[in-house]
């Protein structure tokens, strides 16, 4: 799950991070408001679930109120990615000696959390990894002793020459991994960690991604979820328990499992066709399920043919096949659909389609090449 | 012959009156799998189909019956809890079935797992399958038939899939495993290919990935300089946006790493036989087996 | 360092451990006023830093407020081990259907943190391990880890057949260990834990011992000192960061080093005599502890001798030798001394003694047959 | 001959520009040993007595220097991260001789140490002596004198008083060790008496310990059952009253376990001479050595 930077920064703030102070906008007057409360030239930013904010358009200064209710305006007017800007972020400009980047995400190679840093921040860290790969320290964290203070300290001293700035480094890297652990994430990120021309080290910016599987753990982090910065076919889908990515082509699928569901899309590919979506319905199926799986499908007005593709294993093949006449009696279908279906209670799913009009065959290329063509050509399948 | 599981395997069934434990469990009975005993905080003392009995802790379990393996089917929160007990134990395979568990926990499980010399399976895995003999996990059994082809996947449908299709061609199989999709788990591709590697009865092994990560890489290289049989590899994900995480939390391209084109050119790389489509492996596996 | 029940309790409450409530008395009157508040039955219990409370009559039941009175009167007139008791704790008397014990101490042997838990609670731990050694669980718990969830539910199944008892039992060790490590501890003790008519499962009892090492970095904790409480002449060697044990005997010992100390009154014992104290002037000493030391060591009207033994290493014997000089001119000594010092500066430490009229031997077994003939027969040596 | 330590031994000393640690590096250096390095944070690029480079990590310095050996004065708060730094940075040797270190602190320390492949010797202990060769740690050189006996302590005064004795009557030593009188220590008893039976040189062993814990009935296990060598044995605290702790963190009589009374008997059981006294160190040596 994704968080917005000032969600962020409130909890590496509460973890004891130095982060200048910041507040939300969602028009253009308050934006007005909070620069001239903060007085001084503002930076203000688009809060979206979306990297490249900046070279979209999303990052500004402002040095007075009235040129931060301009900035504001043009900003939540935007849309980042295709996710349109609802809320920006008014700080202070802060001066800046120089940048630096702190990362941990969790790597499945070594099997641990892993920290990133570098001296060069505030710019991508991938073209970093990429143009000057020995500007960057890998460091994993055994999770059995947590990030030792040695080690976080040999981290600061590969950011900072001068000892008391590795330490204030050092310190915030403890407190970051804190934060971390704390709300199950997956991935926390500061980037730029600056230092002012005082010499005190801040971090300016604040990212993090939470494992989903975390939340029902953290409570007070899931409720942080903004719907409204999502795309609302995703929304719809998770809120159904279905796991559900749009792609550009133009055959929907329903598939259960996430490896078949990609080997589908890629079968599709293979017969000449586009996939409309990664949909995977998951292991115990039952057919509200599929009802909203196709609700979610034949909302997509790119989809000229949907493709069922179930192996029955836990997932019982009579429960999908009454979710699809219960579905196409509510809301009659405008698109063909074709459907695979093997395994678990076969003979009765096939029954139970042929009572009501369908066909349906066992064969997976059979249904895709099928697909393909309905949705290519045109025509009605079952 | 076959790898990890054979008809001397005895399992312990973690959650085993829950929904999903007490389902598997007896399909697995039925099978063929000696379930030898159960464990259920608070449900010790009672029996299982009349039959298995059931233990508040798994190191009770343990102390009446010193079974070999364990099987996972708690809830996501207590899936590692589950894990770190069985290995705690002395179980030396655990196959945890449970989706969704924290990968921070995985961080702390991994480590200790492989302290007590232990090896787990999974989790978000559908486990394993020697036809005839044993299956451990959810894979279902009568699309299985014994034979010489080894099959490892980090998918569970997909797995079935391919097995269905093999064992229609009249392919049986000696194992077939499924290793899951998370980021973070216990026995990875290569583990299961050293296996087969020394396992007799396996002529060919058949893998399944998909995109994220490195493991196909490695294992292609592992292939590449340890295997003398053929394996026949095939990606899932070809057609993945990268950014987008495909269902599995480990299914996930990140910048330009672990996408299908570069897995599969590292098979290529290997003299891997490539699998465009799931149909493809019978033929490639025919051909290998000749 | 020992801390009190009241204090011990505050501590498991905000762990989140189940605590009656409880207040702290210094009057009989307060205690009464106590009692009147909870009504019904109350316990009324001497907080002194002194195991084996209820033998000595340190832990009575009143049935009124003024009975409370009462028992409180007779209870802070008490001295428990040679300690004065100036509080009680009131409490509220629960129903009691079961007794068990839960501890946690650090164990040298297996080098970790070691739960004992046993269903046979109520009384000493030391008496069960004695007779009933079945019906204690050891548990050492790997720091790395941390107190695992399965490892808690083991005791709390050792502890209790009922499920929801052993669930609410292994919560509590949970949030024992966290309470432990977090205040570096060395032991904490529920004694008894009981399990009430309705089946709740609360600590009646608490106690822990902080390792001194620890308090440094936790000042709460440090503050939770009752210096009253303890004896007056080990916190006077404390707060002159000595270390002192009173004794019996009738020879003052001043030594550096632990160890040395020890064969120090053995050797006195060896040569028929007794020491009156273990004290050790630690590694790095100054002249300032000397005298210190002195003071304390000739407060003690038992003394009839006073030996010293250094051997100097980082010790200077001439800092350890003006020491003696400065603590002697503030206050002659009325019982004879004898030194022995050798090591670093021996020779100037030597000719400062001689020159204020001391003598002074290398020979530690000398100077030790020395000083047990003047405790024993009298006279004056120097 | 030695244990542990000799002239090819190469030190770091962690805290080498603090107040302990400079003068106990210069007290080393005068003795002959080789100190390669020293660490201070923030003190990186200076050079100690312009001699030895300062760096800010142990790493920095492992880089530099490679060295085999690393020696601890830094404050109590701070001494387990430097042990664990130590230890990460590939050094195999660790001597701490910060007092006062938390006992839960070394319950992390412990483990890590161990899975580094390192020895750590301490906390809280005077370091060892191989005389003529190398000191590491705080034991005074001018009481030793290279020789034929081996000795082993809890304590750091006592061990001098034993080696003064020892050394004024002719009986020099192979490496003098003092483990240490915290309850959680790198390096026991066993160890030391393990490594002298190895030493050639060692003749006779010495060994000096105290009421608490159960170290020296171990000990004397081991002696009856692995040594060849002749062991002397002695306990501090014999008139120490139970559950009060005698300076030293492990000092403690708990119930009737770690008395000095069943200490001893453990050694007479092993067949152990006993010194009652320090002074009886002398005899019993020169004895065992005919």
């Amino acid at each position: 799950m994704n968080i917005h930077e000032y969600q962020a920064k409130e909890i590496f703030r509460a973890a004891g991070i130095p982060i200048p102070p910041g507040e939300v906008a969602t028009t253009p007057a308050e934006a007005e408001a909070i620069a001239k409360k903060f007085g001084g030239t503002v930076v203000v930013k688009a809060q979206v679930h979306a990297g490249g904010r900046g070279k979209a358009g999303g990052v500004k200064l402002a040095k007075t109120p009235q040129e931060a209710r301009e900035v504001a305006d043009k900003i939540l007017k935007l849309h980042i990615k295709d996710l349109p800007v609802q809320k920006v972020l008014v700080t202070p400009a802060a001066d800046i000696a120089s940048e630096a980047y702190v990362g941990i995400i969790v790597d499945r190679a070594r099997k641990k959390a892993v920290f990133m840093v570098s001296p060069a921040g505030g710019i991508d860290i991938e073209e970093v990894a990429a143009k000057t790969p020995e500007k960057i320290m890998y460091h994993p964290v055994d999770a059995r002793y947590g990030l030792m203070d040695f080690e976080a300290q040999q981290m600061g001293f590969f950011l900072y020459k001068d000892a008391k700035q590795a330490r204030a480094a050092a310190s915030i890297m403890k407190q970051l991994y804190q934060a971390f652990v704390k709300s199950g994430a997956s991935l926390a990120e500061i980037n730029p960690l600056v230092v002012t021309p005082k010499g005190e080290v801040l971090a300016l910016d604040a990212k993090m991604v939470v494992d989903d599987n975390e939340l029902d753990r953290h409570p007070e982090i899931a409720k942080l979820r903004d719907e409204s910065a999502e795309a609302p076919s995703e929304v719809q889908a998770r809120n159904a328990n279905l796991t559900f990515i749009k792609l550009d082509g133009n055959v929907g699928c329903v598939v259960n499992g996430a490896g078949l569901a990609m080997a589908t899309m890629d079968l599709v590919k293979y017969y000449g066709g586009e996939p409309a979506n990664f949909l995977d319905i998951g292991g115990s199926s039952n057919p509200e399920k599929v009802v909203n799986a196709l609700k979610i499908i034949t909302a997509d007005p790119n989809v000229k043919a949907i493709l069922f593709n179930i192996f029955g294993g836990i997932t019982r093949t009579d429960d999908v096949a009454n979710g699809i006449v219960t579905a196409t009696k509510q809301n009659p279908l405008k698109v063909p659909i074709v459907i695979r279906l093997t395994g678990t209670n076969e003979e009765i799913a096939m029954k139970i389609l042929q009572d009501n009009g369908f066909s349906a065959s066992s064969d997976m290329d059979e249904a895709v090449k099928k697909a393909v063509e309905l949705a290519t050509k045109g025509g009605k399948a079952a | 012959m076959s790898i990890f599981i054979d008809n001397s395997t005895t399992v312990i069934v973690q959650g085993i009156t829950g929904r999903d434990g007490s389902f598997h469990a007896k399909q697995m009975m039925e099978y063929g799998t000696k379930i030898v005993a159960g464990v259920t905080p608070g449900k010790g003392g009672q029996k299982f189909e009349d039959k298995v009995p059931v233990f508040n802790t798994v190191a009770e379990a343990m102390k009446a019956t010193n079974a070999n393996t364990s099987v996972i089917y708690v809830p996501p929160m207590y899936a590692a809890d589950a894990i770190l007990e069985a290995a705690d134990a002395g179980v030396k395979f655990i196959v945890a079935i449970t989706e969704g568990v924290p990968v921070l926990d995985m961080t702390r499980v991994y480590p200790f797992v492989k302290e007590k010399g232990a090896r787990l399976l999974g989790p978000n895995c559908p486990g394993l399958i020697t036809p005839g003999q044993s299956k451990v996990g959810i894979i279902p059994g009568r699309i299985c038939t014994p034979g010489p082809v080894g099959v490892v996947s980090r998918s569970g449908t997909l797995t079935y899939e391919v097995v269905y299709q093999l064992t229609r061609a009249g392919l049986g199989q000696t194992t077939c495993v499924g290793i899951g999709g998370d980021p973070i788990n216990g026995t990875n591709v290569i583990d299961c290919l050293a296996a087969f590697e020394k396992d007799p009865a396996t002529k060919v092994v058949c893998m399944m990935g998909e995109i994220g990560g490195t493991d196909e890489q490695e294992a292609a290289e592992f292939v590449k300089k340890n295997m003398k049989k053929p394996v026949v590899g095939f990606i899932a994900g070809q057609t993945a946006p990268p950014g987008r995480r495909m269902g599995h939390a480990g299914a996930i391209i990140s910048g330009s790493a672990g996408t299908a084109a570069e897995k599969i050119q590292a098979f290529k790389d290997a003299g891997m036989g490539v699998a465009q489509r799931p149909l493809d492996f019978v033929e490639l596996v025919r051909a290998r087996l000749k």
